[in-house]
């Protein structure tokens, strides 16, 4: 019994870090183009959830497959993600390129306020049902305890997500270029990348990215309301810094402790302090390790 | 220079805007009447309802030519649920004249604005503030509800789960002033009844991206119950969850669950859930005419504590036709003394402002649908 | 007479590269000397553990202020508490307040030597205005000294690029030090402010009585400039002496000179 | 080849170039000397597209050129070398060199120049897999023009290759440029403010002090000329 | 500027627009009930608005690239030369002052309140702005000192009855305590590294006051906090409203003058000199350490001071008013007003806390409006609404000191 308990804290952890490795890909990488941090990034992840809902809603009226909703709701949320994420940049972003980089933060919280409100106003600030779109099926007798069908499919849609981005940017030419830009952006110019093109296509794998957390966690969840996306990206936002912000892997490696350590901390202590372990585990790895866990040190040269 | 000559008109022209927004035309003619409580924001869905029951007895009063042939007017404010808007907002409507005021809606901002009130010498109802003091420390003579207070709901849900044989009991809430608050009682009186044992007693996070955890938890105290204090949302996801994983234990909640919401978003995983609410007044004549009255109004059903805002309307209007004033004392003496029908049934208030007749039972979710049970 | 600044084997080793590999140094009061060597041949990084941005690995850093007794060991301590030891310096990068008025700037190298804190900012005592006026008197003499009097309230940063280094060498005199570091201070000047620095810096040493030590690349204005001159490669001492001796050192000409160039 | 046409730039408020008009011919060597702060990264980074010109015209093989994005300039055959090298970290050798092909398709031509480039600079051969900042300055300045150069550039922008090397090193690089200008008849437009060592390779040269030109000539000219040699000759 | 391209480019835009908000805007699905709604009209109205703020959108970015010119000339608040204004500054000061002091006498309660609560947050501004706006810190979790302040006030006076007169230096001296106790494990941390742990150490002590019910009283929060009184005499509301106003209006004038001082002073020259570089500061002989944990006390005294009055002005407090969105607010006010300037600050105060009062009828799109006014802000007047000028000195032997 310890033992499975042990397990299914376990378990619980991996599922939430894999939905905090989502959403917090997408502020790492932001931030390893742009040096921003996008605080809209968690509205851009309630956004897909919220287009998944809207479309499935209309589509079971029809009566439609459940598998068929699910594969157009999941592909209309990245569209729609993706495409808010880019249009947010060119709004709200592109023209701050130059300013100090407090201009920057406000304007995205001013983004993250806006979005919020906007979802708000057009749709409900209730909390709405969100439709089981994920397949359920049995898991046998012991694992069942441990691990639902549900979390067992987070954690492989997340990690095979993973594996292509790692191979997407560490292979291909645009993940070539996004390093490039990411290390110098006025080289990677001088080189012949577009670095809007670059800055556009970070944005839109990021929401993409969010996107899948979004509808994934919704249907795992239930429901979704407004103000889903505000407390989900506090909490990539620390995972992503957590583990070093700017670096992939890094992003990743944080929310996995940041997902287990929450897990943990409600199993073993109390869930009363479960945002509070968070934070603590934060605060304790930034006093030691500055930079984050996997975060490049940057020695300012003098 | 030109600096300050723009600071100096940026400051004054918006003193004047709000001097001028707040000094209104001062009719003496109508009786105006203060409806306050989150319209905005995300708890506007527990405040906007209780507009909606004052302007439909407003509408009626005044249809039948007022109260001793004064009109009512009502002058509405948002407080976001937020102490220190209610503040604000509280000041507002003592500025507005109005003699009485339905609301606030959140306990919190309740607190807040009855300072303000008490002052002021003017009385409010609230349809929803639950939480006991406000009636029980004697701090608010100026404060009456339509709704049982939190403790008196944690007696029945406690009573409600010794029948049922509960040996151990999780007790959860959501962290916030009325979960936590309902929740407290519930252990308080567990601990001083001694008769089953509180196996679990934790907060959860409202919004967290995933509950297992703390399922897990329950799951592994080997809880045959669990007294849940909070509101809806986060009681669907943890049933779904909990009911997903195969597991039978009892949930039993309190008034914020008992919400037909919580039914058609939890579903199927909503069936057997028990929850606390005030008596089942839908049979009540007078509660099918308001909801009536709603729906002719406004297409769709009421809204949270919409029939306890409608007695709360009735209340002070009944009150304000039997004193024949509007004076602070003539209304809560009237409202102490005298009965009035409402959608709750014959109720009137004892000395600390609760009312007299509104109590609670517990309900059960069966065929997608809230069951009193005798 | 004891030197002012004594470096003994000094060594800073970052991951496994020794980039300053045991290298001494002296300096006595009134000498202005020069350290060259190939770029990345660890000069910067030796004014950094001299001036406690890093702490050196091995070996130890000593002064001894002119008319002090004693030297002391300034190994591992923190960059403000040397700089109150009387070691000034300059950056290769320049690093001015840039959002702060030129006097400002000045007046930031005072820092150390008043006491006014924060009763006295908020009282504003006697003994805080009348340091504060000293302040600004003084700072201001330095900036005429430096020839910046006409730019007192300009923001450091719309000052032209020459201007620019000759303020980060005069905040560096506002510390009031015996020894002034002064990394690269010719770095992008044209000749003809070359030879005004060069003037500049003999007027610092001869006027404010400070020893100067200084990285350059500009050949001229370190043989025209300095008394010794120290050589470094791949973090080592590989020569030391007189302008006159360095030019015809073979091992420099080989690591640094290359080829002469008929110039 | 090249034709700049009475640019004006800005930054901000502040005009860092003032109707400068260059003309490069093909196969040309220019140079245009200057001290620090007269505009001479800016002449070039208005070439190549990242700071905007706000009058005035850059024609390029007659084509207009004024403000186009800089990778369409680039894919045209304009490749920089930018002062301070601006090596991607932590790309490797060989990775910083695949950036500099970044535009081309023609795969069996780049591995040519690939060899190419380790043949004019056997350092970087040996250093292929190592991160770009773990090289010293010198041979990040190799890896600089040969990443500039992967690109085939019919127009190679040099700022300041010198800066900051030991003089060792800056004959090496010199040298270079007279090789590739004359192996690949790449067209070279060198900014430098070591004037004598920039002006005795380079045909034609421009003096600008202050964000203009107030001088140009043949190289051979200006390295005699009184008014040079006082002001950037050290002479 | 409506030449076939531009018709073309805002047309797309506004095809764009359409297809964007296409499945918020128009269709509405509600999962509770089971309907769904189709708002087309909602969609042309996408269309055409955006059709037409594109064009002002790039005429505004294509003015702001033009930049300098158009400001030099235009309109701005720009003042180049403080020295001279001081023939005006100071009837302009009185007629301020004559107004304040006024005013609640003819305001409504409302009024009164409501400005009290604007002064509030220009408190809170200005303290904010000494650790962001002079010592260049991102402090994301400035509501905890603001807690910490209305807390003390708060059980001090549940359990002993102390006064608003005592509890109001306590309150800042907790704060500032807490400010040390903060600033320690930040010291080596910069920029978005600081943000995001002041921001964590905000919400830890939220979360404490939240579940710690012995010591805070969780989330049901502490009521009944007496207003403040002189020498015992208890006053009825409008008179009390009234007094907090002026404790308001004189801690707000203390405020600006200690700020002003502070900032004008060795320890003001430190701070600004470590925003504007680290390493260069301390090689001038700045210690990094004293500095910041200085910028961190000081900063959190008058959270502290604001904090007990905001207790005392609401008489009941509960966690939720000191959220992660209080900081960002105040962070909002000192960028908004202008980084560094008090007047900006204070103008940036009054403006966040007075337009949304101002904007109650709409309140729905509030937040909304107030969103897009942020990003706005920061692309067309990044340096807020009054921009810092530098005090400028004067030295006689010299004629004309510039």
């Amino acid at each position: 019994m310890k033992l499975d308990f042990f397990f299914q804290l376990l378990m619980s952890g991996l599922t939430r870090g894999s939905i905090y490795a989502l959403i917090a890909l997408g502020y790492t990488m932001v931030y390893g183009i742009v040096k921003l941090i996008n605080f809209a990034h968690g509205e851009i992840y309630m956004i897909g959830a919220f287009t998944a809902l809207i479309v499935s809603g209309v589509l079971s009226m029809y009566g439609m497959n459940p598998v068929f909703i699910f594969l157009i709701a999941i592909t209309a949320a990245i569209i729609y993600s993706a495409a808010y994420g880019v249009t947010l940049e060119k709004i709200a972003y592109a023209p701050l390129r130059k300013a100090p980089r407090l201009s920057a933060l406000i304007s995205a919280i001013g983004m993250s306020m806006f979005l919020q409100n906007y979802v708000l106003l057009a749709q409900t600030s209730d909390f709405l049902p969100f439709p089981e779109l994920l397949p359920e099926f049995g898991f046998l007798d012991p694992v069942k305890f441990i691990i639902s069908t549900n979390q067992f499919l987070i954690l492989v849609t997340t990690t095979v997500v993973m594996v292509l981005l790692t191979f997407f940017i560490k292979f291909s030419r645009t993940g070539k270029a996004m390093r490039a830009t990411s290390q110098d952006r006025d080289m990677a110019q001088l080189v012949g990348i577009n670095i809007n093109k670059v800055i556009s296509i970070t944005f839109v794998i990021g929401s993409a990215l969010a996107a899948i957390g979004g509808v994934l966690i919704s249907s795992h969840i239930g429901q979704i309301n407004f103000y889903i996306g505000f407390i989900a990206g506090i909490k990539a936002f620390v995972a992503a810094v957590l583990g070093g912000i700017g670096s992939i892997p890094g992003a990743v490696l944080g929310s996995f402790v940041l997902g287990i350590t929450e897990s943990f901390g409600t199993g073993y202590i109390s869930s009363d302090y479960e945002d509070a372990f968070a934070f603590v585990i934060l605060i304790v790895i930034l006093i030691f390790k500055p930079s984050g866990l996997l975060g490049r040190k940057v020695s300012e040269k003098v | 220079m030109k600096r300050m000559a723009k600071f100096f008109l940026v400051a004054l022209v918006s003193v004047a805007a709000i001097t001028f927004v707040s000094c209104g035309k001062k009719e003496a003619e109508t009786i105006k009447i203060g409806v306050a409580g989150p319209h905005s924001g995300d708890l506007a869905s527990y405040g906007i309802p209780t507009i909606k029951a004052a302007e439909l007895v407003a509408e009626e009063v005044n249809a039948k030519g007022g109260i001793d042939g004064r009109m009512i007017e009502l002058v509405i404010e948002d407080d976001v649920c937020k102490p220190e808007v209610a503040a604000n907002t509280a000041a507002k409507l003592v500025g507005d004249g109005v003699v009485a005021v339905i609301g606030h809606i959140c306990s919190g901002a309740t607190k807040s604005a009855m300072g303000t009130y008490l002052d002021s010498e003017l009385l409010a109802i609230s349809p929803s503030a639950t939480n006991p003091p406000l009636t029980q420390s004697g701090d608010y003579p100026n404060f009456f509800r339509t709704i049982a207070p939190d403790d008196a709901q944690a007696a029945v849900e406690v009573a409600f789960a010794y029948a049922q044989g509960y040996k151990k009991i999780a007790v959860l809430h959501d962290k916030g002033d009325y979960g936590k608050g309902f929740a407290e009682f519930c252990k308080a009186i567990l601990e001083a009844d001694k008769k089953a044992e509180i196996v679990l007693y934790e907060g959860i996070t409202p919004g967290a991206v995933d509950y297992t955890a703390i399922i897990n938890k329950i799951a592994s105290s080997g809880a045959d119950a669990v007294i849940f204090g909070g509101y809806h949302p986060e009681a669907s996801k943890l049933i779904t969850q909990m009911k997903k994983k195969d597991m039978n234990i009892a949930f039993l909640s309190d008034d914020g669950v008992k919400d037909d919401t919580f039914i058609k978003v939890a579903g199927e995983y909503a069936e057997g859930v028990y929850a606390t609410g005030p008596i089942d007044t839908s049979s009540n004549p007078l509660a099918i005419k308001a909801v009536k009255a709603h729906q002719d109004k406004y297409g769709e059903d009421p809204g949270a504590f919409f029939i306890n805002a409608y007695a709360a309307m009735l209340a002070l209007v009944n009150a304000i036709d039997v004193a024949n004033s509007t004076e602070y004392a003539d209304l809560t003496n009237a409202l102490r003394s005298n009965y009035v029908d409402t959608p709750l049934g014959k109720i009137s208030f004892d000395e600390k402002g609760d009312a007299i007749g509104v109590g609670f039972a517990v309900y059960q979710v069966q065929n997608g649908q809230y069951v009193e049970l005798k | 007479m004891a030197p002012i600044l004594e470096v003994d084997n000094l060594s800073m080793v970052f991951g496994g590269l020794r980039a300053v590999d045991s290298l001494s140094m002296k300096i006595n009061e009134g000498e202005i000397v020069a350290l060259i060597g190939p770029n990345g041949a660890g000069k910067t990084t030796f004014f950094n553990c001299v001036t406690g941005v890093y702490v050196p690995t091995e070996g130890d850093v000593y002064i001894q202020a002119p008319g002090a007794t004693e030297r002391r060991s300034i190994k591992g301590l923190k960059p403000h508490k040397i700089t109150e030891g009387g070691l000034a310096r300059t950056f290769q990068n320049i690093r001015l307040f840039s959002n702060m008025s030129v006097l400002e700037n000045v007046m930031i190298g005072h820092h150390h030597r008043l006491n006014s804190e924060v009763f006295g900012a908020v009282f504003r005592d006697k003994k805080t205005r009348e340091e504060e006026e000293k302040v600004v008197h003084d700072s201001y003499e330095i900036l005429k000294k430096i020839g910046l009097e006409n730019h007192v309230n300009d923001l450091a940063k719309n000052l032209p690029y020459g201007a620019q280094r000759r303020l980060e060498i005069a905040r560096a005199i506002g510390t009031d030090p015996f020894l002034l570091l002064l990394d690269e201070p010719a770095a992008g000047m044209n000749p003809q402010e070359t030879k005004d620095l060069v003037d500049l810096i003999l007027r610092i040493r001869d006027n404010e009585k400070i020893s100067v030590l200084l990285i350059e690349h500009d050949m001229s204005l370190v043989m025209n400039l300095s008394e010794r001159i120290y050589v470094v490669d791949y973090g080592k001492l590989i020569a030391t002496g007189t302008p006159q001796e360095i030019k015809t050192n073979k091992e420099v000409i080989k690591a640094y000179l290359g080829e002469e160039v008929d110039a | 080849m090249l034709k700049i046409k009475n640019i004006e730039t800005f930054y901000g408020n502040i005009q860092a170039l003032k109707d400068i008009s260059i003309e490069v011919k093909e196969g040309e060597i220019i140079t245009l000397i200057g001290a620090n702060g007269a505009g001479k990264s800016t002449t070039l980074m208005s070439l190549s597209g990242v700071v905007p010109v706000r009058s005035g015209s850059i024609e390029f093989l007659g084509k207009d050129i004024t403000n186009k994005n800089p990778d369409e300039i680039v894919a045209m055959g304009v490749s920089q070398v930018p002062e301070g090298r601006r090596i991607f970290p932590l790309l490797t050798v060989q990775e910083n060199l695949d950036m500099g092909s970044f535009l081309r398709k023609d795969k069996g031509e780049i591995k040519k120049d690939l060899e190419y480039m380790f043949e004019l600079f056997p350092r970087l051969a040996e250093r292929r897999t190592q991160q770009g900042g773990t090289l010293s300055g010198g041979e990040q300045q190799m890896l600089a023009i040969s990443r500039a150069l992967m690109a085939r550039p019919k127009l190679l922008l040099l700022d300041e290759p010198s800066l900051g090397l030991a003089p060792i090193f800056v004959q090496q690089i010199f040298d270079i440029i007279k090789r590739v200008n004359k192996e690949n008849n790449t067209t070279v437009f060198l900014v430098e403010q070591n004037a004598y060592m920039a002006l005795k390779i380079a045909h034609r040269g421009y003096v600008l002090e202050n964000g203009r030109i107030t001088m140009t000539n043949d190289a051979s000219v200006l390295l005699n000329d009184e008014n040079v040699k006082k002001a950037y000759l050290g002479i | 500027m409506f030449n076939l391209k531009e018709l073309r480019k805002s047309f797309l835009t506004s095809l764009w627009f359409m297809f964007l908000t296409f499945p918020i805007m128009v269709i509405k699905v509600n999962t509770i009930t089971d309907t769904v709604e189709w708002r087309w009209r909602n969609l042309a109205f996408v269309g055409v608005s955006a059709f037409i703020l594109s064009f002002v959108w790039r005429w505004a970015l294509d003015r702001r690239a033009k930049g300098g010119k158009a400001k030099k000339d235009g309109i701005g608040f720009k003042a180049t030369v403080l020295a001279k204004t001081n023939q005006y500054k100071l009837p302009g000061l009185i007629g301020i002052g004559l107004l304040v002091a006024i005013l609640p006498f003819f305001a409504s309660m409302y009024t009164t309140s409501v400005l009290t609560t604007a002064l509030m947050y220009v408190i809170l501004g200005l303290g904010l702005n000494v650790v962001v706006g002079l010592g260049g810190l991102l402090h994301l979790g400035y509501a905890a000192f603001y807690a910490v302040g209305a807390y003390t006030y708060a059980l001090l006076h549940y359990h002993f009855g102390i006064s608003f007169w005592v509890a109001l230096p306590l309150g800042a001296l907790f704060s500032a305590v807490l400010g040390l106790l903060i600033g320690f494990p930040v010291l080596r941390l910069r920029g978005d590294y600081l943000a995001i742990v002041t921001l964590a150490f905000g919400e830890i002590t939220r979360l404490v006051l939240e579940n710690w019910n012995d010591f805070s009283f969780g989330p049901s929060g502490i009521a009944n906090i007496a207003r403040p009184g002189i020498a015992g005499i208890k006053m009825k509301l409008p008179q009390a409203t009234i007094f907090i106003y002026f404790i308001a209006i004189a801690m707000v004038i203390l405020t600006i003058f200690l700020v002003n001082r502070l900032e004008n002073s060795r320890v003001g020259r430190a701070w600004e000199a470590m925003r504007e570089d680290e390493i260069a500061s301390q090689a001038m002989g700045i210690d990094l350490t004293k500095t910041k944990l200085l910028a961190f006390s000081i900063g959190a005294v008058w959270a502290g001071f604001v904090g007990v009055l905001f207790a005392a002005k609401t008489t009941f407090i509960n966690p939720a008013s000191f959220t992660v969105w209080e900081s960002i607010v105040v962070l909002c006010v000192v960028v908004i007003g202008g980084m560094g300037s008090i007047p900006g600050v204070v103008v940036g105060a009054l403006v966040f806390t007075l337009l949304p009062e101002l904007l109650r009828s709409v309140s729905e799109y509030r937040m909304l409006v107030f969103g897009i006014t942020l990003v706005i802000m920061m692309i067309f007047r990044p340096g807020g609404l009054i921009q810092k000028t530098r005090k400028s000195y004067k030295f006689k032997k010299e004629g004309d000191g510039e």
